[in-house]
Order: structure tokens, then C-alpha cells, then sequence
């Protein structure tokens, strides 16, 4: 296995929900273009769900969007690239045929409740408009489900008609999860859903999460800069650095194998449950000016193992299994096949 | 050096609402001893925030005593406790928020001088804010930039610098890297505990995020609903937490390692209102080991284990 | 740190200190509207400066010439001659004066005043806020225009009358600008940040809150300046006004009403002079909201 | 909600009061008193048993109370120029200032609000740039500069239209255009800028994301949370079409209450200045209670505010 293997899908097309390939995405402002997806890569095989990891600035948010083809224009600018859901061609759709596809084949969770819900309209209502609109119903026979929706969420019945400022941060992402559910989606995009929340409440509704997963058998896709979260909900994990994935793999082969150096000083970033104590090794530096992308490896002016030769390349993609692939210098294939973690 | 730094005695703060009283701060008492650090975890809504302003009188508290060094702060004049401040500060969560956008870097961090009309020669000011850069690890290009030209983690090192300035003993850190990335973070606290050890700070440090907490304090409080409702030593309350909430509290963390699953324990509900609270125990509408006595009388704080207190009814040693 | 070593090995030196309102100005002159509208203002300002020696004031724009009544624009009198046979030119010219100095003076008087009260209804406890804020309700619940002509009829048409009346009219405005934008910076951290370091009140005010809550001040203080030059003039139209002769727009284009159907072009060049006055200030205005919008950076 | 309804109704008491106190005492200033204007040639001993007839020489508090009595009763005075009761003059007048200012009303919301719509959802287009510059040319230009061009165009040049006066439907088109331009540009730019900012608003992106088409998230989400600060500049609008009043009845020769207001200011016709002022402030109060109320049903969060209260 080697670099070559990048061009073909790793596994077949047709179990793939979702298969982002090359996706370049730039934000053309006043001020400078804003590098937002450098050719980022990523599938979701049917039923699984993938963690996409990154911090601030990273991209993540960016690539919700463009699944959802709801990237603001201006300025935002899909450059290059191919998005297939379920098999369809995304960016090929008129805008007409993406609103039937999204809220219904592909629904997306926002980070933020408290802001995500129309103020003026009462939450019910709010629900009934997405089954309406793609069932072609009358909003008579559509309220039962949308109250079923709600309550499968665990909103009472009585609480429907109340509006938005009446319920707390984790109830409106409650509603907000029966709005991306009330159709069934396919493939469900959660952009960091429980970052706004206490932790007590984002356990309820991660716990919740699952359970409607399981129920709904769909494909997921979780942004979220928490590794704990991904521990949580995951199967698989792209981790993702100045917008291109830089290592994929299961939760196994992240957590445990894990091979990029960013992803192995995310890790560090964090307490050492075993030693609670032990001093932080934090990442040094600051993440790139996304108008000015460093030559190169992105990642090699904050790597403590940066070579020459990472100043002047963009590396190529690793695999050390067909899941588990990297993009950095340190794999060249003799590296791979040994298979040994960084070691400093 | 046997007194602790700090005492705080029946801290309450009130607000008033449309709706009645705010019980923000209900009762809240403890001792900081010098050089350590107290954890002060809970989630949004339960005053840790504001006990932290009310500590250092921010807020005007409703009643109580803060006793700092040996000092009652809430018996200060305003211009003693203007002087008083010199010695105890603050870090805000938000470093976007916490700076004045029309300071640049250097004006930020030398206003603590000019408040406290202390080093009136201005090459002698700019050096103490070169020094006080370097000790906070920014960069002294930036002496000239403006917050809005820098990122989170530049942002909170002027904050930090800024507490710094005038040499203070006591520092509350209210949520100082929630709003940052997870590299930044780490490289903040490291930063923080650094200053810790070499000027032999105090710190109060406010949190939601219970791994940081374990990772930087030596006991940890916890509350809910304006109260107190566990304090420990942070390896005695990861150990054995003993109040139902902090035992739901910890176990809703969710862990980056895939060989440990904690058996989670879920809340039902959320928060009640902190307004007009019954004399009752506030946890027990959610409590899964709620008996009858909770929802007739308000636990108290009482020390289970030595250094370990517990406000709850079911509660024992360990 | 590692940090520090990161941004050493980058740096360049400090770059200058520079102040807000560099930066500001450097938006601004991004705009073209805004730059447009300030060098039709600057030529307003030469105008009025050097209208003295452009045109007599005695001599030119009051003196009756009655064999040159309603000559039509030529080389001679670009504007043409009015009723009594003076240059409207020179008229229009010294009739800047009139509108723009009267605005002027009366919008920093309101503003002075409103700005005033605005922080102090804005920055001290509520019940002082709550008594300065109904009084103002009141003072709004009288449309501007319609307060500026009561006052003007009581009191009657002189110069500082007009100004009285003109900034007593905008002075609720001003005062509900500064107290809302006082309040929401009130509680933003930096200024408890200040008062943890153990500063007063009185600096908090000075040199926190007010720097920051002040630019949508200048706004509306370009902005109104218009209004009241419009105002001004209008209530000069309906003759409650300034008098004539004195040299005004509003009054000029009352007097030129009567002749709008045989002399059409007298009541055209007071009227320009008056909308391209208005316009600047408004594109400039505009241009100073989005340059002092804090969130654009 | 209806006794949040009451409750603002009764605060307009307390603001009727003092407007028309501090109109009342402003305009006791004013010069020419009611016996030299109604016994021009009476002698002085006439004069003063008049004076004190009429309650002149009472402190000012008396003199505002008994107006208010009267005011209440309907009585506004005498005319000092007619002799005719305020009232009488002020009912024949209001019909044509009403007339004008609906008309002007209606032009103004069903263009702008239109426009700044559209002008928002189509940023940086053609049709939002000229729209604009219209809008910013609307506000700069005098509006009786804007009736004097009209009536040169249309009356004098063109003939199509009466140059002044009433009586037609003709003679309102070009006094009812006069009195809308700098409404409608006012409010078409504040509709813009609202619906900039709630198009941006993250709950706009909910609505997208579940499949609706652009044009039903704007109609079903966007307006009516745009319309608020719309709603307000709008009230605020109607205050400046009373005062818009004056001007253009001015220009146009519209027999409403603006033209009086200024022939009675002419003739020191104290009486019927009051009278026209106090319909005036009425008028506005009572537009600001609606648009209060009106902001209570758009908004729920702003409701439950009201009922609290």
C-alpha cells in the first residue's frame, strides 16, 4: 500500500453514504482569501459515524456546510472538488433538487441552540414545517408526528406550542435534533452540538444521540474539538489541520496508534488521566494565518519533528491499514511497514 | 505563614429579580491556604462565577466575611479597598471581552500603574511592561498591536500579564481557558502554574471542565444551585465523591481513552430556578438516591473524612 | 516558552504605536461615498470661510439692484439674479453660513447637553436614570420639527432662538444614543477588569466607558447636522425662519416660489445647495458607522 | 395581554401631561396676549377686568389645569383671529391633514418595505445599489424643494397636474408624493439593514437546512423578525409626517393643519397654535402606543416581558 492508493476509494462506492473527495473551499474577502478546505478528503461508509476533529479555524464547520451546499456566497467559493451523498452528486444539484435532499436525506445540528431556533414561531411549528415540506402534508396531519418527534426527544406534549425563549440550552437542542430527525435522514451532520451545553445535560443528550443513531440505523458525522466526545460517539475519526485531513482511522487506530504528530500533541494538550499531575506538553505556536498557509507540511512550523524536507513538500497519504491513513514525512514506507509509533 | 491567605465566611449574594430573589451565592464558606489552589467547579448558573467577584467585592456581597491576610474586605472603606486590590486579581474567561479594544498591548498592561500612581517615569513603565511580556511569553513586537490583531491564547497572556503587574498574592481565575483551543489551553495553564511556583501565587480558579480542574488544583469545590454542596482534595473527590451530584458530575465526563468506560450516571432534568429556593435539598428533584428527609430539610456541610465536606443526608466516611 | 521562542524567531521589530482614530480614518478613506462626500463638504467649508471675499456681504448679497432683477444664469451671474436683482451665487454662497453655522452650533449644544445627560442616565444607578429617561420621553413624544416651531413662535426668529430651538429638539436623541451604548459598555469585563485593578469610578468613566461608547455620537452628529440644516431651512420656507434679506436656502426658495413659472431657475440652485449639503453629510455619516463599527474590525 | 394593553394605555396620561405642560408653558411666552389681540380697543380698566375675567393673571400651574379641564370637555379656546372656537377650526382641518398623511402612510409602507426587502436578499446587485443611492437621495432632498421641482415638472411644465389647492384626487398626488419620499427612504434603508443583520442570523440557516426554498425562509422567517426595528423607525416616521405637514400643505396650499399652524403663528393666534400642537403630540403618542403594542404581538420574548410587568 502506498501514496498511489489515494486516487481510488479505499472501499467501494456504493456502501459509502457520504464520499467527499479533494474539496477545496476558499473565502474571498475584502482583507485576503481565507484558505478555509485545501482538498480535503472524507467517507462515511453506510450506518457509521466519523468523528472530525480540529481545533479553531481548522475547517470543520466549513465542511458541514458545503454537504449541506449552504456555504454563505459570498464570499465563500467552492473551488474544486466532488461531494457524493447516498451515491448523488452534490454540487451538480440545482438549488431546487438540494431542497429536497437537505432536511430530508441530510440534516445538519448547529453548535449554538440558543440562536438556532426562530424566536417568533413556536417550536411545534417549527418541526411541522420540515415534515410538511417534504411530505407533502397538511400541517393537520403533521402535527401528531411533530409532537411525536418532540416527544421522542423527551419534550412533553404540553410544552409544543411554548416558544423558543422558554426552554433552556439543552431543550432547544433538543428540538433542533427532532427538526434534523423528523424526516429521516440518511446522513446526519452534528457541528460541535454539545460544545454550548453543561456537561451534565451533554451527557443526556449524547446519550440521547446514540439511542436515535441506533433507532434510525443513519450515517453520522461529528464535529467537535472534544476528543472525549469522539471516545463517546464514534466510530471512525478524521483529524483534521488547516483543511485537510492529516490522519484517519477507526478510534483504535487514532487513540491508540496514533501517528500524526499534531494528533499525538492534541493528546498531550490534554491532563494524563493515569497522572492527573504530570505537566501539559502543549502544541507550541498558534495555528496558521488561514490567508497565509505555511509552504509545505501546514503542520511543520508548530512539529517538533519537522525535517527539510517538510518545509518544501506537502506530504503524501500513508495508509497503515485501509482505514488508517497519514499525511506526514515520518511514513515513508519502510516507516509504515514497521509500523512504530513516534517516538520522541 | 499558618493562617490561610483567605477565609470566607457565609458568603451570600442576592439578586433581585422581577420574580423574587436570585439566590446566586447561598451560604458558602472555605479557607485558601497560601500558595495553593482551590477548584471551584459547577455548571453554568451555580454562582461560581459570582462568588469569585464577590471574593474580591466586585460584587457587593449580601452578607458574610472575607477575611484576606487577616483582613475583613467588606469592612473596607473603598479607598483602602482600592489599595487592598493591589494584592488580589482577576483573570476573565473571555480574553475578547476583557480587554479594552482602544488599549494597545503595552497601554493594557501598564494601567494598573497608572491607577495605583506608581511608576510615574515612563521609560521606567516601559520597561516593567517589556519585563512583564517576557514573563507571560509574549513577544515584544506586539508591544504596539491592539487585542482585536491578536488570537485568544496572545489575548489571555495580557490578561495574565495585567493581573501580574502589580505584584498581587491572590489570582481568581474565572474559566480562564474555556474559551481557547485545546493546544492553547494546555500552553496557558502550563504558563499559569509556572508563575505559581515562582512567585508562590494563590489561586482561585473557577472551572466547568472537571479534567483541567484535576489537573491544576489541590482541592476541589464543588457546586449547585448557589451552594456548596462537596469539597475535597482533588484526589480524594475523584477517589470517593460522595454527594450524588458531584458522582454524576465526574462520570458525565466524557474520557479521550478507549480502554475506560465509566458507567454513566444521567440526570434527570435540568437545573430548578436559583430563585426563591425551598429550604429543602436543592439536588433532590434530580437525585437518584433522593430519600424523604431531602425534601424536607437542607443538608449541611460536615467533614466525612479529614479535609473531605459533604453537604448531604446519605453521606458517610469512607 | 515556547511560545515566546515561536514568536521571537518571526518577529520583526514593534511596529509603531498608532492610534484608534488612524485606523478609523483608514476605513474610512476606503470608501469612496464617504470621501466623496467630505471634499464636497470641504468645499462647503472654503466656501463659507471665504465668502466675504468672494462676494460683498452688504454689497452684493443684500443691496437691492432693481434694473438687474431676474436676470437668467449667464457669465456674469452664474446663478442668475433674484426678485431685487442681487447674484443668487453670491446669496447661495452666504447663505452657507447662515444654515451650516446655526446647525453646527445648535447640534453641539444638544450633543454637549444629551451626551451629557445620556451618561449620566447611562453610567449611574437607576433611579437617577429613571428620572433623566421619562423626561426625555416626554421631551421625545413632541416630534423634533414640530418642538423647534413652538419654541420659535413663542420665543420669536432671532439667530440664537433657531439654535435654542434646534438642539432643545435634538437633545432627547443624543441622550438616548449615548445612554444606550454607555449601558452596554458598562458591563463589559474590561471595565471590571479596571475595577479589580482598584481604579475609580470617575477614571472608569473617562477613560473606559466614554472612548468606548462615543462613536455612534459622531454619527449621529453628522447626520443631524443635516436634519437641522433641512429643518432650518424649511422652517425658513414657512417664514418661521431666518428673515428676510438675510441670505438663507429655505427663505431664498419662499421667495422664489413666486416666480416659478416664468424664473424656474431660482428655485433650483437654493434647493442643489441644500440637498448636495445634506447628501455629503449623510454619505459621510454612513461611512463613519461602518468605520467605527467595532465589529468590523 | 389586555392588561398590558390598559396598563400602556395609562402610561400615555402621565406623557400627555407633560407634553402639553411644557408646550403650554413655552408658548406663555409668546408675545401678543389674548385681551390686546380680542379688546384691541378697549381702555385699559377693560382691559384689566378682562384679564381677570379670563384668569390671565393666574399663576401658570391654574392656567394649565383649567386648559386641561377645558381640553377635556372639548373646548380649546377661541380663535384670537375668527373668533370661532379652536375646535371648530381644527375639525375643519383635520379631515384634509388626515387624508394626506394616510395616503402618504400607505405609499410609504407598501414601497418600502418592499424595497428594503428585496434590496436586502439581492446585496450588491444591481437593483440593491440603485435602490439605495434613491433611498440616500430621498433622505437628502428637502421635501419642499422636492414639491416646487414636482410642481415645475408637472404643473407648470407638463400641465398634467393642479399646481395647489384641494378638491381632487388630482390635487393629492403630488402633495402625497411630497410627504412620502423621505418616509419611504427612511424606512426602506432601516428594512435593508434589519434584514441584513436577521439573514445572517443562525436560525435562518436552521430554516435552509431543512429544504426550504429561499424565498419562504425570507417570507416565513426573516420578516417578521426584520420588521421590528422597522415597525419603530416606522412610529417614528408618522411624528415626521405631522411635522411634514407644515411644509407641504405650505407648498401645495393643503387647507390642513400644518398651513394653520403657521398662519396662526403669523397672526400670534396663541389658542390655535396650542390646538394644533396638542392634536399633533396626541396623534404621535397615540401612533408610539400602537407600535408598543404591536411589537408585543410580533414578538413573543417582548410579550412575555408585557405580561410580567
Amino acid at each position: 500500500m502506498n501514496q498511489n492508493d489515494a486516487v481510488t476509494a479505499p472501499s467501494p462506492m456504493d456502501s459509502l453514504e457520504l464520499d467527499i473527495r479533494d474539496l477545496r473551499v476558499e473565502y474571498r474577502t475584502m482583507e485576503g482569501t481565507v484558505y478555509a478546505l485545501n482538498g480535503i478528503d472524507l467517507q462515511i461508509p453506510k450506518g457509521r459515524t466519523l468523528g472530525l476533529v480540529g481545533e479553531t479555524g481548522a475547517g470543520k464547520s466549513t465542511t458541514g456546510l458545503a454537504i449541506m451546499n449552504l456555504i454563505p456566497s459570498p464570499p465563500g467559493v467552492i473551488v474544486s472538488g466532488s461531494i457524493f451523498l447516498g451515491g448523488e452528486s452534490i454540487l451538480k444539484k440545482s438549488e431546487k433538487e438540494m431542497n429536497l435532499i437537505r432536511g430530508n436525506k441530510v440534516s445538519m445540528i448547529f453548535q449554538d441552540p440558543m440562536t438556532s431556533l426562530n424566536p417568533v414561531v413556536p417550536v411545534v411549528d417549527q418541526i411541522m414545517e420540515v415534515i410538511e415540506h417534504h411530505e407533502k402534508i397538511s400541517p393537520r396531519e403533521s402535527l401528531p408526528k411533530a409532537l411525536e418527534m418532540l416527544e421522542m426527544v423527551g419534550i412533553p406534549r404540553n410544552r409544543a406550542h411554548e416558544y423558543p425563549h422558554q426552554f433552556s440550552g439543552g431543550m432547544k437542542q433538543r428540538v433542533i435534533i427532532a427538526i434534523a430527525l423528523a424526516c429521516s435522514p440518511y446522513l446526519l451532520i452534528a457541528d460541535e452540538p454539545t460544545t454550548a451545553l453543561d456537561v451534565t445535560i451533554q451527557a443526556q443528550v449524547l446519550d440521547m444521540m446514540r439511542e436515535l443513531r441506533k433507532k434510525y440505523q443513519m450515517s453520522m458525522l461529528m464535529i467537535t474539538h472534544d476528543l472525549g466526545i469522539v471516545v463517546e460517539i464514534c466510530d471512525l475519526v478524521a483529524v483534521i489541520y488547516d483543511g485537510r485531513v492529516v490522519e484517519h482511522g477507526t478510534l483504535r487506530d487514532i487513540f491508540i496508534n496514533t501517528r500524526h504528530p499534531y494528533t499525538e500533541g492534541l493528546f498531550n494538550s490534554l491532563p494524563d488521566m493515569e497522572n492527573p499531575k504530570a505537566e501539559l506538553k502543549p502544541i507550541p505556536g498558534l495555528m496558521p494565518d488561514p490567508t497565509r498557509i505555511p509552504t509545505g507540511c501546514p503542520f511543520h512550523p508548530r512539529c517538533g519533528y519537522a525535517m527539510d524536507i517538510c518545509a518544501k513538500t506537502r506530504p503524501s497519504r500513508y495508509y497503515a491499514s485501509t482505514e488508517h491513513y497519514v499525511e506526514c514525512h515520518l511514513y515513508d514506507e519502510k516507516t509504515v511497514v514497521s509500523g512504530g509509533r513516534i517516538k520522541q | 505563614m499558618n493562617t490561610p491567605l483567605l477565609e470566607v465566611k457565609n458568603l451570600k449574594k442576592y439578586f433581585k429579580t422581577p420574580n423574587g430573589m436570585l439566590h446566586a451565592v447561598d451560604d458558602v464558606s472555605f479557607t485558601l491556604e497560601r500558595g495553593s489552589t482551590l477548584g471551584l467547579v459547577g455548571e453554568s448558573g451555580c454562582g461560581k462565577s459570582t462568588t469569585g467577584r464577590a471574593i474580591l467585592c466586585l460584587t457587593e456581597p449580601t452578607s458574610g466575611q472575607i477575611i484576606f491576610d487577616g483582613q475583613h474586605l467588606m469592612k473596607l472603606s473603598p479607598s483602602e479597598l482600592r489599595r487592598q486590590r493591589q494584592d488580589m486579581q482577576i483573570i476573565f474567561q473571555d480574553p475578547y471581552s476583557s480587554l479594552d479594544p482602544r488599549f494597545t498591548v503595552a497601554q493594557a498592561i501598564e494601567e494598573p500603574f497608572r491607577i495605583h500612581k506608581l511608576i510615574m517615569d515612563k521609560r521606567e513603565r516601559h520597561k516593567k511592561v517589556l519585563a512583564l511580556m517576557d514573563t507571560v511569553g509574549l513577544a515584544r513586537r506586539l508591544i504596539n498591536s491592539y487585542p482585536h490583531e491578536l488570537d485568544g491564547g496572545r489575548r489571555q497572556r495580557i490578561g495574565i500579564a495585567r493581573a501580574l503587574a502589580l505584584g498581587p498574592r491572590f489570582i481568581v481565575c474565572d474559566e480562564p481557558v474555556s474559551a481557547l483551543d485545546v493546544s492553547i489551553q494546555a500552553q496557558i495553564l502550563n504558563l499559569m502554574k509556572q508563575l505559581q511556583r515562582e512567585l508562590g501565587l494563590t489561586y482561585l480558579f473557577i472551572t466547568h471542565d472537571l479534567s483541567v480542574v484535576r489537573h491544576f488544583s489541590d482541592d476541589i469545590a464543588v457546586m449547585y444551585l448557589g451552594r456548596m454542596v462537596e469539597k475535597a482534595p482533588t484526589e480524594a473527590l475523584f477517589a470517593h465523591p460522595l454527594h450524588p451530584y458531584t458522582k454524576a458530575l465526574l462520570s458525565a465526563i466524557p474520557i479521550p481513552d478507549i480502554d475506560r468506560r465509566t458507567e454513566r450516571i444521567l440526570l434527570k432534568g435540568e437545573l430548578s430556578s436559583p430563585i426563591e429556593p425551598a429550604k429543602i435539598c436543592r439536588f433532590s428533584n434530580r437525585c437518584g438516591e433522593c430519600i424523604d428527609l431531602c425534601k424536607e430539610e437542607e443538608p449541611l456541610m460536615h467533614e466525612v473524612s479529614p479535609g473531605h465536606f459533604v453537604s448531604c443526608f446519605r453521606a458517610s466516611g469512607y | 516558552m515556547e511560545e515566546t521562542t515561536l514568536d521571537t524567531v518571526s518577529s520583526a521589530t514593534a511596529k509603531k504605536p498608532r492610534s484608534q482614530a488612524y485606523y478609523t480614518w483608514k476605513r474610512l478613506k476606503r470608501n469612496k461615498g464617504s470621501m466623496a462626500g467630505l471634499a464636497i463638504l470641504t468645499i462647503y467649508f472654503l466656501l463659507m470661510l471665504g465668502a466675504n471675499l468672494l462676494y460683498d456681504y452688504k454689497d452684493v448679497a443684500i443691496k437691492q439692484n432693481i434694473p438687474a432683477r431676474l436676470q437668467a444664469p449667464s457669465v456674469a451671474h452664474p446663478f442668475g439674479t433674484d426678485e431685487s436683482g442681487r447674484d443668487v451665487l453670491a446669496r447661495v454662497i452666504h447663505g452657507s453660513r447662515t444654515s451650516i453655522l446655526i446647525s453646527v452650533a445648535a447640534v453641539l449644544v444638544a450633543m454637549v447637553i444629551g451626551g451629557a445627560l445620556g451618561a449620566i442616565a447611562g453610567f449611574y444607578g437607576e433611579r437617577l436614570s429613571n428620572v433623566i429617561m421619562r423626561f426625555m420621553d416626554v421631551l421625545l413624544a413632541i416630534p423634533a420639527t414640530l418642538f423647534a416651531i413652538v419654541i420659535v413662535s413663542a420665543l420669536g426668529t432671532s439667530v440664537s432662538n433657531l439654535i435654542i430651538a434646534c438642539s432643545v429638539a435634538n437633545i432627547p436623541k443624543f441622550a438616548r444614543i449615548l445612554r444606550s451604548s454607555v449601558m452596554s459598555v458598562r458591563n463589559a469585563e474590561y471595565i471590571e477588569a479596571a475595577r479589580a485593578l482598584g481604579a475609580r469610578e470617575s477614571y472608569i468613566l473617562i477613560r473606559h466607558v466614554l472612548p468606548n461608547s462615543i462613536s455612534p455620537l459622531f454619527v449621529q452628529l453628522t447626520i443631524t447636522v443635516g436634519t437641522l440644516i433641512l429643518l432650518l431651512s424649511g422652517m425658513s420656507f414657512v417664514g418661521l425662519g431666518i428673515q428676510p434679506p438675510t441670505p438663507e436656502w429655505g427663505a431664498m426658495l419662499a421667495s422664489a416660489r413666486t416666480y416659478i413659472r416664468n424664473y424656474s431657475y431660482l428655485c433650483f440652485f437654493p434647493g442643489m445647495a441644500i440637498m448636495l449639503c445634506i447628501l455629503s453629510l449623510n454619505l459621510l455619516g454612513d461611512g463613519l458607522r461602518d468605520a467605527l463599527d467595532p465589529r468590523l474590525k | 395581554m389586555w392588561r398590558f394593553v390598559l396598563k400602556r394605555v395609562l402610561t400615555i396620561i402621565p406623557i400627555m401631561l407633560g407634553t402639553t405642560f411644557i408646550v403650554f408653558s413655552i408658548m406663555s411666552f409668546a408675545p401678543g396676549d389674548a385681551v390686546g389681540m380680542l379688546a384691541a380697543d378697549a381702555s385699559q380698566e377693560e382691559k384689566a377686568a378682562l384679564r381677570q375675567e379670563l384668569g390671565l393673571d393666574d399663576p401658570l400651574l391654574i392656567q394649565y389645569a383649567r386648559y386641561i379641564k377645558n381640553l377635556l370637555l372639548g373646548d380649546m379656546g377661541i380663535s384670537y383671529k375668527s373668533g370661532a372656537p379652536v375646535t371648530e377650526e381644527l375639525a375643519a382641518r383635520i379631515p384634509y391633514t388626515a387624508l394626506l398623511a394616510v395616503v402618504a402612510s400607505i405609499i410609504t409602507i407598501i414601497l418600502a418595505i418592499p424595497l428594503g426587502v428585496i434590496a436586502a436578499i439581492r446585496q450588491n446587485t444591481f437593483f440593491d445599489t440603485s435602490s439605495m443611492v434613491f433611498c440616500l437621495l430621498g433622505i437628502s432632498i428637502p421635501p419642499f424643494w422636492l414639491g416646487l421641482l414636482l410642481i415645475l415638472s408637472f404643473g407648470v411644465k407638463l400641465k398634467m397636474l393642479p399646481v395647489s389647492g384641494s378638491g381632487s384626487w388630482a390635487h393629492l398626488i403630488m402633495p402625497a408624493i411630497t410627504q412620502s419620499v423621505a418616509g419611504l427612504a427612511t424606512i426602506a434603508r432601516v428594512t435593508r439593514s434589519s434584514m441584513l443583520e436577521v439573514i445572517r442570523q443562525d436560525y435562518i440557516r436552521t430554516a435552509r437546512a431543512k429544504g426550504i426554498a429561499y424565498n419562504q425562509v425570507i417570507r416565513r422567517h426573516a420578516l417578521k423578525n426584520s420588521l421590528l426595528p422597522t415597525i419603530t423607525v416606522a412610529g417614528l416616521q408618522v411624528g415626521a409626517l405631522l411635522s411634514g405637514a407644515v411644509v407641504t400643505e405650505t407648498v401645495f396650499s393643503w387647507p390642513g393643519i400644518g398651513r394653520f399652524l403657521v398662519s396662526s403663528i403669523s397672526w400670534r393666534d396663541t389658542p390655535c397654535v396650542l390646538g394644533c400642537v396638542v392634536i399633533f403630540v396626541l396623534t404621535f403618542s397615540i401612533i408610539n402606543l400602537i407600535v408598543d403594542i404591536l411589537y408585543g404581538f410580533v414578538d413573543p420574548r417582548i410579550k412575555a416581558i408585557y405580561k410580567k410587568a
